[in-house]
């Protein structure tokens, strides 16, 4: 093999800390190096054209890149490579940037770093095979998780591009948060009339098939040829023949089941339309409240039911949908504020959250747009929002910020404000954050035109003291404790993952961070796509976001599907497991632990059972040749002699050292 | 530092491309500066490291060995660190019966987002193996004995080279 | 009836559906019972049953796929047999056991140390104590001080899957705490790691890769395309070092973590005497302790290192 | 052959100390309850009351012989390749060396080597380069065992062929009987040592080798063995059934002390490397698979017949009717599955007139 070493400086970022040239120069006595160079910027155009220039001239079969992450540049090498003529695998990189010169300060130690790392690249280049990559077909279908705004905008837009779209919702409507919101910031226009006209679209799209009051079973396959196998939860009533008139909800008998629409604040009957706008307008009976399905009598609605919907005997089924690809667009979840002891340990009934207090302010909310304070009823004159709450606070675990609170508050002052023109808001808060368009100016107004009073500092306590509610706090501005006499006070809770999020991300194989939010493939430059191939990511399942934030990513989730599934046809990477059937001995260990179920029994030509890999199946793991106890399933530059060659390549130079 | 105790030992590690390579790339972006012993070999997933690489290691001359990979639940390939983790606590178990040190091996979870973690693992095992010293050593190679004898260390044999093999 | 005769009128009756029966022989001496393949019913006079049938069969299964075949077990020897058919390497129906409780067998070596006899021409068991007729010299020693060790703290004498069990089920020799006590896994946990360093080397030193361990290792079927003397993969040279023999030994033992029944075939086939048993027992009780698994228990089992579970309760993350 | 000298027991570490002041001297010692022999280490104990585990090939036929080592020599400023360095082996003396207390039979099946590796066509310089250069002094066997069978071959306890010297057992000591005049060097260089063995001592030390003789078996007669072992070579049920206990290991060819075959392998990163000549065995699975992955000996049947009619066929058709098998009885007493290979000859005999089917 004739290998080629290509030093690169990355400007001063590597050069500065590392010997670039001396790395040249050894990696020239290497086995089967037969050039050797270094560059100022191996990436840019010139250092690429170096690379395919030296490929031309020296007849080299096979490139060592000493530069960045693998991570960063291996397919921009790889391309180079192929433009030379060579097979794109016929590249290795040693990471001598992030691995070496930016965290090592000794230039010589550096430089023998970085000498080592180009000698086990090239030993393992060596045993590199130009790879041939199969394709396969793609199933032209999305599937999307989470019915929210950013979940509705991917499915429209990948069913306007003329993709097919599941779109899968947990709830019995799609709407997600939006749809519980009664105004939006900074325009405060009404949050359903935006929002309901979308969930329409979604619903009336020819290539969106709704899939409410369902959840993800299992997702199985790879990019391009996905199985999700969906759980339509059982709603105990016929979809097909609920009109959503909503006779049913009148005549149940049982009303005092939890309004999870509405936070429950009030509450509301076992059979259920959450709100007059849903989407799908169906019924769902709530089985722990239902009288008929706990205790085997009623049956009310049924009797009602114009068109004979209801149906008690109803299972769960799970319904096998091939995708192509799965935009995941879960939404939040927020932060249960009894954990502040202090704030009342959610025991006060007049400390309420946000999203409660929205619900109150909504006209088509449990209170018509009233709003009253839980304990008596009364209109509220003194109303104090608390920020941060599970927020920004890393002794209760939640160290980030929560990006859209700061706004809520505001606008829900404002909001009170008209609601109640006498009333007075007070917000505690730790910083005001409000950098997008408009939102500075938004805050602004609250405080300067609807006088809310803004204190900065935290809530140490709020306790209740004669039919009031006594907010003590800090005014770090003017060093002083504050005590405010509050009629209400709205926590502006936190927001979370929600509780499914980490089991998903177990379907799906796909990260999360260390908050529990989905883990985009690069903070900057994937910031929608995750790293398993096909499964991208939209709203705040990924971290906290508002509306246009949310909606911005459905659309850049969709674009990412888009162009996947444009192809007739993917690539396989063939960096996949194959099985030599001269040393298999039909164990088939490596069937029992691929978690693709990519190795199949065959039978050899000695009549007895060997082991196939299913090449389009196979996603490169390796956990099957660390079973195979006899090294028949070798994974393709992964191999036991390249990992071998690796580690000889490290030891042999020390252990010749330690002889001198 | 960089430098920890003026002489650097042989310290390998085994690193899944999905989670720890990105933790370690992630360390380097963030300048979190690190020892500078550790060797990383970019593996697939935890899933393919068979502790037999880690034992090859260790008879082979390395002082110490380091897996990391993708938190449990995180695997990319879903699976493969769970494998990894029953195989490498029995490997972290069996290494004191050969008289090997079991810190001379560790494996751990760190994700492509923990950067500040890698700076503290590496920093750490690093300064371990340092406490453990070079590890004992076997018989050398015959290959790297007879070489050493040819002074072929440097590429630089003393004496002129027959043609054969050309 | 004897137990013998039982056992012979049990395989006369499976013969004809049988390829063959695997069991022992008289040998050259009365020490000695080598394998031996029953094809024909007149093959049967051959057989014998008792301690020096030591041997445990089961290595043999692999080279007989796709044959039917019969096969006498210990209950140490059932115990591979079982861990076979979880590996799939033996299919249950092409497969007739027969179950022999076993009160131990003998360790020729101890034999060797104990009484200086040349050709043992007869042997006698009775009140636990062998006589052996050696020229025209008999000598007896105590049975304790001559079973294999492993029959000294077993607890499986009796075999737990099978077709036919011959004669009663026998009570086992010790209880299962005392069956963990093994004095040489604890004369090698005394050792400081620079002794225990030092035992191997020196124990390896004289290891001739001859791999009788691995090929008496019912388990080890992968024997024929085995690590240890392949180029692809390239694991390993062919140099008789400290370091390849070693390692050889590594890889068998990891090889067979939360597998190896401890039938001890491995260290009873050492020509030199390495105790290379140890490491197994050792990652027998390892596997024990994290998984709370035995091998060759549960046909049905996965073995532990071929499965694993989201939450692991005895595997605890160590920071550094 | 010398005069019978006679050294009391307790002064043969002082020979031995002696010999190997010059020489590498190997001895039977004890490890875990195995003899085997190692390079004579005066802080441990050489034993003689059995016969070794291993044989004593080691000393002339390594287990691992490097036979060269090269390193490709780069161009530093092109990387290109500018020749070959190769140190052979060879070039390296060999030591004087002394094999103590190796049996007959043992000692004997350097004759076997001798005829392979040091004949008229060929002259192997790795072997004969150590062969000249050591010595055997071989214990004369006192009490052969239930394995033994060197008398089948041609052999006897006493066999003083291909020995230096011999030493018989005898009470207090060992008689010494010089065979060459490397052996008669060896004893010259510790004289002081010796004192002249008397009338009884001689005849004590005749009186222990006719015991031994007296306890060997009766022999059978191997003149046919070629054309019997020749008639079963087709039966595979035959060999099936001799193999029955045969796990296929390398065991019995590796304590043979006339087993000589070996395999070649280089070991090499790409530029530095090493030709390695190292034993192997005609029982493994490996040793007659094919590139193709065809093996003509695909099982352990088919391997021991090969074992078996190399040494009592092949060998003794091409190398003037001698059998290429010493009756050590290290493959029976060691195998792990107590494969006998008297066994196999006598059955093959009993049905030499049978013809496969």
């Amino acid at each position: 093999m004739r290998i080629g070493v290509f030093v690169c400086h990355c400007g001063s970022n590597i050069a500065a800390r590392v010997n670039c040239a001396e790395v040249a120069k050894a990696a020239l006595n290497f086995p089967d190096v037969v050039f050797a160079t270094d560059e100022v910027y191996m990436c840019s155009e010139p250092g690429q054209e170096s690379i395919r220039k030296a490929i031309v001239e020296h007849r080299l079969d096979g490139v060592v890149v000493a530069s960045c992450s693998p991570r960063m540049h291996e397919v921009t090498f790889r391309r180079t490579v192929e433009r030379a003529g060579l097979n794109r695998y016929m590249v290795e990189m040693a990471n001598i940037r992030e691995h070496v010169s930016w965290i090592g300060h000794d230039k010589d130690s550096n430089t023998r770093k970085a000498i080592d790392l180009v000698r086990i690249a090239a030993a393992k280049l060596r045993r590199d095979k130009p790879l041939t990559f199969k394709t396969f077909e793609v199933v032209k279908k999305v599937l999307v998780v989470g019915g929210g705004v950013a979940g509705i905008q991917a499915a429209l837009d990948c069913a306007d591009a003329g993709l097919d779209v599941v779109l899968v919702e947990r709830k019995s409507t799609i709407g997600g948060r939006m749809a519980q919101l009664d105004k939006t910031f900074p325009t405060v226009d009404c949050s359903t009339c935006v929002l309901g006209p979308k969930m329409v679209d979604a619903a009336q799209h020819t290539r969106i098939s709704l899939m409410a009051y369902s959840e993800i079973e299992d997702v199985s396959g790879y990019v391009g040829n996905f199985t999700a196998r969906i759980k339509r939860k059982a709603s105990y009533v016929d979809f097909s023949k609920c009109t959503g008139c909503g006779l049913c909800t009148e005549k149940c008998p049982s009303k005092k089941t939890f309004d999870d629409f509405n936070e429950g604040v009030g509450t509301t009957t076992a059979i259920n339309i959450p709100f007059p706008q849903a989407i799908p307008k169906k019924a769902v009976i709530n089985p722990a409240t239902c009288l008929k399905l706990t205790k085997g009598k009623c049956g009310a609605c049924a009797k009602v039911c114009p068109t004979g919907a209801i149906n008690f005997d109803m299972r769960e089924e799970i319904v096998e949908e091939r995708v192509g690809a799965v935009i995941a667009a879960t939404g939040y979840d927020l932060f249960d504020h009894s954990k502040y002891e202090e704030y009342g340990g959610g025991k006060l009934p007049d400390v309420i959250t946000s999203i409660q207090y929205e619900r109150m302010l909504s006209a088509s909310g449990p209170t018509g747009g009233h709003v009253k304070r839980p304990s008596d009823g009364k209109e509220p004159k003194t109303v104090v929002f608390v920020s941060c709450v599970g927020s920004r606070d890393p002794a209760k675990g939640r160290p980030y910020c929560s990006n859209f609170c700061c706004m809520y508050i505001a606008k829900q002052s404002i909001l009170t404000k008209d609601h109640i023109p006498d009333s007075q808001s007070y917000v505690f808060y730790i910083d005001i954050r409000a950098p997008q368009k408009g939102y500075e100016e938004f805050t602004r107004r609250a405080q300067e035109e609807y006088g809310t009073r803004y204190i900065r500092g935290r809530v140490s306590k709020i306790y209740p003291e004669g039919g009031k509610l006594i907010v003590r706090g800090a005014d770090t501005l003017l060093g002083t404790q504050v005590e405010v006499q509050a009629d209400l006070v709205v926590l502006a809770v936190g927001v979370e993952p929600t509780p499914g999020a980490g089991k998903l991300a177990e379907k799906l194989r796909i990260s999360t961070d260390q908050n529990g939010f989905f883990m985009e493939s690069h903070p900057k430059l994937r910031p929608v796509e995750t790293n398993t191939a096909g499964v991208f990511l939209a709203g705040a399942c990924q971290g906290p976001k508002d509306i246009p934030a949310s909606v911005a990513q459905g659309s850049a989730a969709a674009g990412k599907a888009i162009s996947l599934l444009a192809r007739e046809r993917l690539e396989a990477d063939p960096q996949v497991s194959h099985v030599n059937p001269k040393r298999c001995v039909g164990c088939m260990k490596c069937v029992r632990v691929c978690p693709f179920k990519a190795i199949k029994e065959t039978t050899g030509r000695d009549g007895l059972p060997k082991a196939e890999v299913i090449e389009a199946m196979c996603q490169g793991c390796g956990i099957c040749s660390v079973v195979c106890p006899q090294g028949a399933v070798q994974l393709e530059h992964f191999k036991d002699d390249q990992i071998l060659a690796e580690v000889e390549a490290l030891c042999r130079t020390w252990v010749a050292k330690s002889c001198e | 530092m960089s430098d920890v105790g003026g002489k650097e030992l042989r310290i390998i590690g085994f690193l899944c491309n999905w989670c720890s390579y990105g933790g370690a790339d992630a360390a380097g972006v963030g300048r979190f500066s690190q020892p500078t012993d550790l060797r990383i070999i970019r593996m697939p997933c935890t899933g393919r490291v068979d502790p037999l690489f880690v034992l090859k290691a260790l008879v082979s001359g390395a002082d110490g060995v380091l897996v990391s990979g993708c938190h449990p639940r995180d695997c990319h390939y879903s699976e493969g660190n769970y494998y990894a983790r029953r195989r490498l606590e029995v490997l972290k178990r069996l290494l004191p019966m050969l008289g090997i040190h079991e810190d001379r091996f560790h494996y751990t979870w760190v994700s492509a987002s923990e950067g500040a973690r890698w700076q503290q693992v590496v920093t750490r095992f690093t300064e371990r193996i340092h406490e453990l010293g070079p590890m004992d050593s076997l018989d050398p190679e015959l290959a790297v004995c007879a070489i050493r004898e040819l002074g072929g260390e440097n590429g630089q044999a003393d004496q002129p080279a027959p043609a054969s093999g050309e | 009836m004897s137990q013998l005769t039982e056992l012979k009128e049990a395989i006369r009756k499976a013969l004809p559906d049988l390829d063959l029966v695997l069991g022992w022989r008289e040998g050259y001496d009365a020490l000695h019972a080598p394998p031996y393949h029953i094809r024909r019913q007149e093959d049967l006079e051959h057989l014998v049953f008792g301690p020096m049938c030591v041997n445990n069969l089961a290595s043999q299964l692999m080279h007989l796929r796709g044959k039917k075949v019969g096969i006498i077990v210990k209950g140490c020897d059932a115990r591979s047999v079982v861990e076979l058919l979880q590996e799939k390497i033996v299919n249950r129906e092409s497969l007739v056991i027969f179950a022999m409780p076993c009160k131990g067998v003998l360790d020729v070596k101890k034999i060797r140390r104990a009484l200086d006899i040349d050709h043992a021409r007869e042997v006698h068991f009775h009140n636990g104590t062998i006589e052996i007729t050696s020229g025209d010299k008999t000598s007896s020693v105590e049975l304790k001080d001559v079973l294999a060790d492993k029959c000294l703290r077993c607890h499986y004498p009796n075999a737990t899957e099978y077709d036919h069990f011959i004669g009663e089920p026998v009570e086992p020799r010790v209880s299962a705490e005392e069956a963990a006590a093994d004095p040489a896994m604890e004369e090698l946990a005394g050792m400081d790691l620079t002794e225990r360093f030092a035992f191997w080397k020196t124990h390896m030193n004289r290891c001739l890769r001859c791999y009788a361990c691995r090929n008496s290792c019912p388990l080890c079927f992968c024997r024929d395309v085995c690590l240890a003397d392949s180029r692809d993969p390239h694991w390993q040279s062919q140099e008789t070092s400290v370091r390849e023999k070693w390692m050889f030994q590594m890889i068998h033992a990891m090889h067979l973590a939360g597998r190896c029944t401890q039938c001890g075939e491995c260290e009873r086939a050492c020509p030199v005497g390495i105790p290379i048993l140890l490491l197994k027992k050792h990652l027998n009780a390892v596997v024990k302790d994290l998984f709370n698994y035995e091998a060759g228990i549960d046909p049905t089992a996965t073995p532990p290192l071929f499965t694993f579970k989201v939450e692991e309760e005895n595997i605890k993350e160590i920071e550094l | 052959m010398m005069a019978s000298l006679f050294i009391v027991s307790k002064d043969i570490p002082q020979w031995l100390a002696a010999m190997a002041k010059t020489r590498k001297v190997f001895a039977t010692q004890r490890e875990s309850g195995a003899i085997i022999f190692k390079p004579y280490d005066p802080g441990r104990e050489v034993v003689f009351e059995r016969e070794s585990v291993t044989s004593c090939k080691e000393a002339v036929f390594p287990q691992t012989k490097v036979l060269f080592s090269y390193f490709v020599k780069k161009n530093p400023e092109t990387g290109e390749t500018a020749g070959v360095a190769i140190e052979e082996s060879l070039n390296k003396p060999a030591p004087q060396a002394v094999v103590f207390g190796t049996r007959p039979c043992g000692t004997k099946g350097f004759l076997t080597f001798d005829r392979v590796f040091d004949c008229d066509r060929i002259r192997d310089p790795y072997y004969t380069s150590l062969r000249e250069r050591t010595a055997f002094i071989t214990l004369a066997c006192d009490r052969p065992g239930a394995t033994c069978f060197c008398h089948w071959v041609g052999g006897a306890p006493d066999d003083p062929k291909g020995s230096d010297a011999l030493l018989t057992p005898v009470e207090g000591g060992f008689l010494v009987e010089a065979v060459t005049e490397k052996g008669e060097e060896l004893v010259n260089e510790a004289r002081s040592l010796f004192a002249e063995a008397d009338e009884k001592r001689r005849e004590e030390g005749a009186a222990v080798r006719d015991k031994a003789k007296g306890m060997l078996t009766p022999k059978p007669d191997l003149t046919d063995i070629g054309p019997a072992l020749e008639k079963r070579f087709r039966d595979l049920d035959f060999w099936e059934d001799m193999t029955a206990a045969c796990v296929s290991c390398n065991m019995c060819t590796y304590l043979c002390p006339t087993c000589y075959c070996f395999n070649i392998t280089d070991e090499s990163d790409g530029q530095a490397g090493v030709r390695l000549r190292t034993w192997d065995a005609c029982m493994s699975q490996q040793y007659s698979l094919e590139a193709s992955g065809h093996n003509p000996r695909p099982t352990r049947a088919h391997r021991m017949r090969n074992r078996v009619n190399h040494k009592f066929w092949y060998h003794p058709k091409e190398y003037g009717g001698v059998i290429s098998c010493c009756g050590c009885g290290r493959c029976v007493k060691h195998c792990p599955g107590s494969v006998d290979i008297r066994r196999i000859l006598l059955t093959a005999l009993e049905r030499k007139d049978e013809d496969a089917e």
